[in-house]
């Protein structure tokens, strides 16, 4: 599964996209939150406030109750200030 | 309907010059104009980067501008929104509606306005002369998008 | 401020460029149109002339002009209306207001567009495939301008 | 007194402006109108109906009980149609 990152979550990691394998406990946006939280501090920095995560899949705004699939394309991101 | 997600700057004349172009049936043309300012709160401003998320801005553009042609009666709308580094007096956002009547034309501008502001996937960083920072969402911007609703 | 009461066309480019210039404080530039239809109800327009009073126009659009500064946080504004024989797809009338925020912006053009229609002395005559005539004032747009009193 | 008129009243009664001397019973913008009413059928036209009469004294809008003098300068017009 390919995730992008945006902005101040894309700074607090490092980067601005990865290829992962879905592991099979994560059913929803939320599951995938709470597992990258544990890949290091960067993570955990990034995902610190849940208000301030917005997340689409495949190019659609979705909550974070959201069911992914391993084929699904993920990008995580603040909330937007454009305008 | 012309919707641009662009690093380019826009020129307005040119812009509403275009959407009424042999057109004699326009009675109302309103316009929005979204400039970085040099001020923000208490930091002087000395640049503003724009990211925006390119699978997705031209798209969510178009669901609102869709979206504001189902709610009122309009002729046409231009939407331009910018990217990549801006600097203060620069343009970042250009909404033009054209409609046969006032009301509907200034209407659908702001809620145009009102949901970029929340749902267009870009992200303002400023560089100011106390460092740089990414600029917060407003409660109230949410606020003054869900009035519409 | 720039209030101006003339025959000749404008172009709105060149009016938002002046109301800028040099300045980078502004954070929002909202602006109205307005335009001869070559359509009204069942009639096809030909012509509409604009009549004036010329002793009051100016000072009137200066008064409505001041009012809209004292009620929004404006930081400029530009109202011109044109009189004379005017033509469908001319311009008649062009608001433009300035502000460090886009609510301001908006609120005050349509202020200024709606106090315009009912308080500016100036009359319209059409000129239609089915002869001419005065158009009437709307009683609509007065209760458009009182929604602000 | 000057008196001008605009528009609708200004082609209704023929004439763009006019000097009159005021009459002694004249005292308010009403008073004048039934005073100009009796001058003539493109006069009565004109006032037909008192809804669609609007006047400045002295570049001001005023209302029908306005009180004038013969120093001061009357515009008759119908309701604006401006923007």
């Amino acid at each position: 599964m390919n995730i992008f990152y945006f902005a101040r979550i894309r700074e607090n990691i490092g980067i601005s996209s990865e290829e992962i394998n879905l592991p099979s406990g994560v059913k929803t946006v939320s599951d995938l939150i709470r597992f990258l939280e544990d890949k290091g501090d960067n993570y955990s920095a990034a995902f610190a406030e849940s208000d301030l995560i917005r997340v689409a899949v495949n190019n659609d705004y979705v909550g974070l109750d959201y069911k992914i699939t391993d084929k699904d394309e993920i990008a995580i991101f603040p909330p937007m200030t454009g305008g | 309907m012309r919707i641009s997600v662009q690093a380019e700057d826009f020129d307005i004349g040119e812009e509403i010059s275009k959407i009424r172009h042999g057109r004699t049936d326009l009675g109302a043309i309103a316009t929005f104009t979204g400039l970085v300012r040099d001020i923000h709160g208490d930091h002087v401003i000395r640049k503003m980067t724009l990211e925006h998320f390119p699978a997705m801005a031209e798209k969510e553009l178009l669901k609102i501008a869709e979206q504001s042609m189902k709610r009122w009666p309009l002729e046409d709308l231009t939407i331009i929104h910018r990217y990549g580094p801006l600097y203060p007096g620069d343009n970042i956002v250009l909404v033009i509606t054209t409609s046969h009547h006032r009301e509907a034309a200034f209407k659908a501008a702001q809620f145009i306005m009102d949901w970029l502001k929340t749902d267009a996937p870009f992200w303002k960083k400023e560089e100011t002369d106390m460092g740089e920072h990414w600029v917060a969402a407003k409660e109230d911007d949410t606020k003054k998008r869900d009035r519409w609703t």
